[in-house]
């Protein structure tokens, strides 16, 4: 791969199809951990961990085992079956090595396991690489990528969030309204990204 | 380290110090009855050494100081005690007072005129002792008595002693009369304090507006013989240029570390006042019961310096020099950035005043509070780099701790965030509030 | 589809099941921390409101203490005695019985008390209370800047139509952020049973508490005399009552000549209702 | 007798400077009248009509919010005049005037009373409501007026536009030299938006709201210094005036970016958000989609700002780094 | 969750809790990322309303059939396991009835697998309940999740498009506002429509109070 094509594959997975503002995939956590910043960045660390490794990992299970089986029908169960173990490998590992980490997180770390967007990369890789090669490098990248893209979009949300503690809400858009407003601004301000010459 | 231009931050507000016009001091008679409100300084209030019916005269101590952190009280009439009670006070509202009834013969102790000749020969210990007795405090504002700050410990040298003739505070003249009125006797409390501290240097800190001040000071200096380390240095025009991290800082190029104090940089300041006070202690053997006090403000009459006995009610200050027939809004002691808005006339005249003001409405207007529009001007004028908008916005939501950890305790209440916030938050409320409210909590977890 | 389909996609899925799964028990082996699971039940049982009248941090952490430290069960005030019993229940232990707590403001007069000046900036007492010693001429009354009303978790302080804060009883859950909010001390924590209270916290003499206010004890003693249990004492110019000997009788309350004792079993839920001031003054 | 006024106490300070909240905003106004006056005599009347009803229904919005909210109104302190100007400042002259009511309604509705009013809101909530209309009516957004006294042969859409869709050539065959086409771009004889096409007079507001100390120099400087570079590294030396003048940068950095409640209150964090507008403004109008990136650029280091607040705090006087 | 409580309540309560009480969407704030998603068109709405509806409900009774069997270790991932079947067998069903709908929301099918309602409704619900009491809850649920989805989709058809499920509203001179069926109209919509239901909620509790 070029390095133009990294770069385009960045921007793309960041900023134009970001999974939050345009693919709305992966809200629940997001919606559920972007109280704080702190916090919200161990999400972003684990999200981008997780899809990459399951970027990669689901690639090599559809190439060599679905695709030469035919069993390509069985994807669904088959990726959610390897994320759902990967998950659990991860929050064991943060309890072990982390715990504060852990501790802060909460119950939001299983939800990795049903965080679409982990699931949703898995699948974007295929239908979008479909046509043409459905490379390892070039699928874990975007893995990579659009986990930086949902840990960016939590960053942003947090920041903001921890702002609107201060401010004189109205009581009826206190809690998850004001953060569905403040996320249809910001995917107003990433509509600017739209028909990128990449 | 070298000296700097000026200090990070600042406001000019409008001056408003020609208000008093020529600057003579100009001496107030001595009241027909003193209050002499028993807290003066910092620290525990002073034990009454007369009680009912006691004839005392000028000068006579009246209040023994108790403890450290305190200071000694002398009778500024001559008269008799006539009861000792709460009564207003311009700092805590109420406090005990001992009152004196004058018998306007104006009796001193002893003579205060003549200089005494063996003053230059004392030891640091004696003039030490002499200035405590005298019942010194600093006349800035502050009120930290003078004998336990220039006694600074062993491991802290003082290097540079630095006396404030900043009065950045706008309308207050007082320390500019003192300096054009008693150049050569500050220049000699200031040889003798920095004899006493073996300071190598010794800088008078004067702002630009007071040219008349520089230029006398230099001059002096000139024709002393022994001005060695002795020196003027010109300050820029700026609030709060006066305030001691700031001004050690535009004099030395050092930070006076957080939480600490100007002794951590081997510095010491005192306000020309002091220095003066010193002398008259020291050379004169007279102790602190009358100070110069600026009476202004646009709701004043004839606005004047005068020599003002300790314990003489505001009201008649105020009512000799007559009010303006305007709408008068606020009676403040000191100036009108840190001063102490008062709500009687009946407060009496202590070591702490440097002024009277008599603010009329336009002058002290408050106006409409809006919300915060985060302009962010609070943070570029605050002297101490904080962050003051968000400090109150988290103590008016309780987070005393957040707002400690930017820096809540750092503040000096300078008031310039309140002065230039354009939408009217009483920042400073809230940061006094948010120091009240941590200290408490502290207090609690003890 | 043939037969091979299903063999191939449950061989498939059984592989790979029985690989993560492997690797997955292997991991949890090396990987494993102990938690105790309790820790998540107390906390789950807690109101969850952080109000801290326990002195813990929060809900979670004084469950945390409660298992790790053995830490006693009946901390929670807004849980009340359902809550420590679960909690013991849970612990195995017997519950400690805990008397329900609420707030009490000893002060009815801020609201008909002299002012001493015009105050203008934050509306909050702290603040007025640093300002040339309170705005109100009584020097132990009420300063209405509210800190208690805004202090409250549960929203149990409001004004009455003198604007003074009262507490809805039966709303406060006795955490006590109120006692440590007032400026001036006048909050205390009283049992919910005991409901007859004297709401004046002066200790002026008495001369100069009638000057200042309306409805200021001036400590005349005529309330002692009245309690058949000698329950009421005078301290400092100020009648107090000695809750562990009230019987909660009410006789004191007709003899007060200002009327600063309050039964509360007589409607008077809110104090100073009965005082009809002409305006309302506020700060 | 002191005794007979009414006293009032407060803490200190008991002075005030009488730079307003209220006088900020009517200066901001003042300043962009005479690029708005530029709008209104090289577009014609229906850029009049346009700011009217921008204005006004910015206005009627902020009572309706304030009285729906219980809160009080707070029209006189010229924040929804002002949104209500700038919204129309950045709209194309021809625009329908229903679409400016309802972008007018965005700003002031979503984008501010959501969040609790003035003070409150994340997004500039005029630019918010630009980039609402822009995603909802994107044709009529981008249907620019021919000039009237404008050299023939022109079409309707601004230099940015012509650049991006038709390539340099074209460009150059509307203006016949860089000189010309600078001078046209200075003065503001160039189709746009209704407040944008004047440079000059933009940079005059600007330099007033500076020198009245309505805001700080950072945001400007940095925001412009940033385009600058880029633009020299991207295009040479000619992309330079060309990208400083046209468009809405000159609006942007001087009256749009500068809006305190959305931008970071510190210095550095002001200087770091200069730069921020200024790389992604660049990258939109080189790479993106749209032909001007201004708008979104602001927007989206808006959505940074608490970000870039957290990382940009000030050093207390006496604390070591 | 207090679900020891719910033996001793009725039938009809189990079924209409979805609707509004417990609403998925707006009052348990879960199952979103499809909410927003496929919301752009109503036809849209309702081919992902059915599609949930029928593996909410099938899921549930399995795990409420099955729940004695399976160990409490491993319950979430057997959960998965049977709710990733039925998905499978929605998504081939849809493939072959209505074959363009689902090309337009395929990845969108597929990911219901992980969507929050179904996996909480089977941890919570399904398996603590019988058979019967679990398929109530999975209609209630899927009614109120379809009905919220046409809700949705229904204002931002109409706003966006100008038409109601093809046919055409409003008519052709007035501009739909484009923005409603883009990424930022899905996230106002179900922002205003939750702060309505909060509207709502805080009318309902000043009354009783």
């Amino acid at each position: 791969m070029t390095l133009g094509q990294i770069i385009a594959l960045f921007m793309g997975s960041v900023f134009v199809q970001n999974f939050i503002f345009s693919r709305f995939l992966g809200l629940c956590p997001y919606v559920g951990v972007s109280k704080d910043t702190p916090s919200a960045m161990g999400m972003g660390f684990a999200v981008v961990f997780v899809m990459t490794m399951a970027s990669a990992v689901t690639w090599g299970l559809y190439r060599y085992v679905l695709i030469p089986f035919d069993l390509t029908y069985l994807k669904i169960v088959a990726f959610i079956l390897v994320i759902a173990s990967f998950v659990q490998f991860v929050e064991m590992f943060l309890k072990k090595a982390f715990p504060a980490l852990h501790r802060s997180l909460g119950i939001y770390l299983p939800l990795i396991t049903t965080n679409c967007a982990v699931l949703g990369v898995a699948f974007l890789n295929i239908t979008q690489f479909e046509t043409e090669s459905y490379g390892f490098a070039k699928s874990t990248l975007q893995g990579f990528f659009a986990g930086i893209g949902f840990m960016l979009a939590m960053l942003i949300m947090s920041g903001i969030r921890e702002k609107l503690e201060y401010a004189e809400i109205p009581e009826a858009m206190k809690g998850l309204a004001i953060v569905f407003i403040t996320a249809g601004l910001i995917s107003i301000a990433f509509l600017g990204f739209s028909g990128f010459k990449l | 380290m070298k000296a700097r231009v000026t200090f990070k931050g600042g406001i000019h507000p409008p001056e408003n110090k020609g208000l008093c016009g020529e600057l003579s001091i100009k001496d107030f008679p001595p009241p027909e009855t003193a209050v002499l409100p028993l807290q003066q300084s910092l620290g525990s209030a002073s034990e009454p050494v007369v009680k009912k019916g006691d004839k005392v005269k000028k000068g006579t101590l009246i209040a023994r100081s108790k403890g450290y952190i305190s200071s000694n009280l002398h009778s500024s009439v001559s008269g008799e005690v006539i009861d000792i009670r709460k009564s207003p006070h311009p700092l805590l509202g109420e406090a005990n007072a001992i009152i004196i009834k004058s018998d306007n013969r104006d009796e001193p102790e002893r003579d205060y005129s003549a200089e005494e000749a063996s003053a230059d020969s004392l030891s640091s210990g004696e003039i030490l002792e002499l200035i405590q007795n005298a019942g010194i405090v600093g006349l800035g504002g502050a009120t930290f008595p003078a004998h336990v700050k220039l006694n600074p410990p062993a491991d802290k040298p003082i290097k540079t002693f630095i006396i404030n003739g900043a009065e950045c505070e706008p309308y207050l003249t007082s320390d500019h009369s003192l300096m054009l009125e008693c150049a050569d006797r500050i220049l000699k409390g200031a040889a003798l304090i920095k004899k006493m501290l073996k300071a190598e240097k010794c800088l008078i800190a004067i702002e630009e507006n007071k040219k008349d001040a520089i230029a006398l000071f230099r001059q002096k200096i000139i024709q002393l013989k022994n001005a060695e380390g002795l020196q003027v240095f010109p300050l820029k025009v700026k609030y709060p240029q006066g305030a001691e991290k700031q001004l050690i800082y535009t004099l030395t190029g050092k930070e006076v570390p957080s939480g600490g104090l100007p002794m951590d940089v081997s510095v010491l300041v005192h306000n020309i006042g002091t220095v003066f006070a010193v002398y008259e202690a020291v050379f004169l053997r007279k102790p602190l019961f009358e100070r110069i006090v600026t009476v202004s403000g646009k709701g004043i009459k004839n606005p004047a310096n005068w020599r003002v006995r300790i314990g003489t009610t505001f009201k008649m200050l105020v009512n000799h020099s007559g009010l303006a027939d305007k709408k008068i809004k606020k009676l403040i002691m000191g100036g009108p950035m840190m001063g102490l808005a008062q709500y009687t006339d009946e407060v009496p005249v202590v070591k702490a005043t440097s002024g009277i003001l008599v603010l009329t409405s336009d002058e002290a207007a408050d106006f409409e509070h809006l919300a915060c529009i985060r302009c962010g001007k609070c943070v570029s004028v605050c002297p101490m780099g904080l962050m003051p908008a968000e400090i109150s916005k988290m103590v008016e939501k309780g987070r005393i701790d957040t707002a400690k950890s930017i820096g809540l305790m750092d503040c000096m209440e300078c008031g310039s965030c309140n002065y230039i916030c354009p939408s009217g938050t009483n920042l400073l409320q809230y940061i006094k509030l948010g120091k009240y409210e941590y200290l408490r909590s502290k207090n609690v977890k003890r | 589809m043939g037969i091979e389909v299903i063999i191939y996609s449950t061989g498939v899925l059984l592989v790979l099941g029985a690989g993560f799964g492997i690797a997955l028990a292997v991991s949890s082996k090396f990987l494993s921390v102990e938690e105790d699971p309790r820790i998540k039940k107390i906390s789950d049982i807690l109101p969850n409101i952080n109000c801290g009248a326990c002195g813990f941090a929060g809900c979670s952490s004084y469950a945390e203490a409660i298992v790790t430290k053995k830490e006693k069960v009946n901390l929670c005030m807004p849980g009340g005695e359902k809550t420590s019993k679960k909690i013991a229940g849970l612990m195995g232990i017997a519950p400690d019985s805990i008397e329900k707590k609420v707030a009490l403001i000893h002060c009815c007069g801020g609201g008909i008390g002299k002012k001493k000046y015009d105050y203008s900036g934050v509306k909050d007492c702290r603040v007025i209370n640093m300002v040339a010693g309170g705005s109100v001429e009584c020097d132990y009354g009420c300063l209405m800047g509210y800190a208690c009303l805004r202090s409250c978790p549960v929203h149990a302080i409001e004004k009455n139509e003198n604007l003074m804060p009262y507490v809805i009883r039966d709303k406060c859950v006795g955490c006590g952020r109120c006692v440590t909010t007032c400026p001036r001390n006048l909050i205390e924590l009283a049992e919910y049973g005991k409901k007859v209270h004297i709401l004046c916290s002066s200790h002026d003499r008495g001369a100069e508490v009638i000057k200042v206010c309306k409805v200021g004890c001036i400590g005349c003693g005529k309330c002692v005399q009245a309690c058949p249990f000698n329950a009421i004492r005078i301290e400092n110019n100020l009648a107090v009552i000695d809750y562990s000997k009230c019987r909660v009788c009410g006789k004191c309350v007709d003899v007060c000549p200002v009327k600063v004792i309050y039964d509360w079993r007589k409607d008077f839920t809110v104090p100073g209702k009965q005082q009809k001031s002409g305006k309302k003054n506020e700060l | 007798m002191l005794k007979d006024k009414h006293l009032t106490v407060t803490v200190s300070p008991h002075i005030k400077t009488s730079l307003t909240t209220e006088r900020m905003m009517w200066i901001v106004s003042a300043a962009l009248i005479p690029a708005a006056g530029a709008g209104i005599y090289f577009f014609g009347p229906h850029a009049a009509l346009v700011i009217a009803v921008c204005v006004g229904a910015s206005i009627i919005t902020e009572l309706f919010c304030a009285v729906l909210m219980k809160k009080p109104a707070t029209i006189k302190d010229g924040s929804a005049f002002l949104t209500g100007l700038l919204l129309a400042l950045c709209l194309p002259p021809e625009f329908p005037l229903w679409m400016c009511a309802l972008g007018s309604f965005f700003s002031i509705a979503v984008s501010k009373f959501a969040f609790g009013g003035l003070g409150h809101n994340i997004f500039n909530p005029a630019l918010a409501g630009r980039a609402f209309l822009m995603g909802a009516f994107a044709k009529e957004m981008t249907t620019w007026k021919t000039l009237q006294d404008f050299p023939d042969g022109i079409t309707a859409a601004t230099p940015l536009n012509l650049l991006k869709e038709q390539g340099y050539d074209s460009l150059m065959k509307v203006f016949d030299s860089h000189s010309h086409l600078f001078k046209e771009l200075f003065i503001g004889r160039v189709g746009g938006s209704i407040g944008e096409t004047s440079a000059a007079l933009l940079i005059i507001g600007g330099l007033i709201l500076i020198f009245a100390r309505v805001t700080t120099w950072h945001i400007p400087v940095s925001y412009i210094l940033t385009v600058i570079i880029v633009s020299y590294f991207t295009g040479g030396l000619f992309d330079i005036p060309f990208h400083l003048f046209t468009g809405g940068l000159m609006l942007g950095a001087f009256f749009m970016a500068t809006d305190p409640v959305t931008s970071p209150i510190t210095p550095k964090g002001q200087i770091i958000f200069g730069i921020g507008c200024g790389l992604f403004t660049m990258l939109i109008r080189i790479r993106g989609g749209y032909p001007e990136g201004v708008c979104y650029a602001i927007l989206l280091m808006n959505s940074v700002t608490p970000l870039i607040e957290r990382f940009s705090k000030t050093r207390i006087f006496g604390v070591k780094r | 969750m207090g679900q020891e409580e719910t033996n001793n309540t009725g039938y009809f309560k189990e079924l209409s809790k979805g609707f509004i009480r417990e609403n998925p969407i707006f009052i348990l704030c879960l199952g979103l990322c499809p909410t927003l998603a496929v919301s752009n068109l109503v036809e849209n709405a309702f081919g992902m309303g059915i599609a949930f509806f029928f593996v909410l409900l099938c899921s549930n009774i399995t795990i409420s059939l099955v729940q004695k069997l399976i160990p409490d270790e491993v319950r979430i991932p057997c959960f998965i396991v049977i709710i990733a079947a039925f998905v499978t067998v929605a998504s081939l069903l849809m493939q072959w009835l209505i074959p363009d709908v689902y090309a337009r929301m395929s990845l969108y099918i597929n990911l219901i697998v992980v969507n929050c309602i179904i996996l909480g409704r089977a941890e919570a619900f399904a398996s603590k309940n019988n058979v019967f009491r679990s398929a109530l809850d999975a209609v209630g649920m899927g009614v109120g999740f379809t009905a919220s989805l046409f809700i949705i989709s229904a204002i931002r058809e109409v706003t966006g498009f100008g038409t109601f499920l093809g046919f055409r509203l409003i008519p052709e001179n007035i501009k739909p506002i484009t923005i409603m069926i883009l990424a930022p109209g899905a996230f106002f919509t179900i922002g205003f429509l939750m702060a309505l239901f909060n509207l709502i909620r805080i009318k309902k509790g000043k009354v009783s109070k």
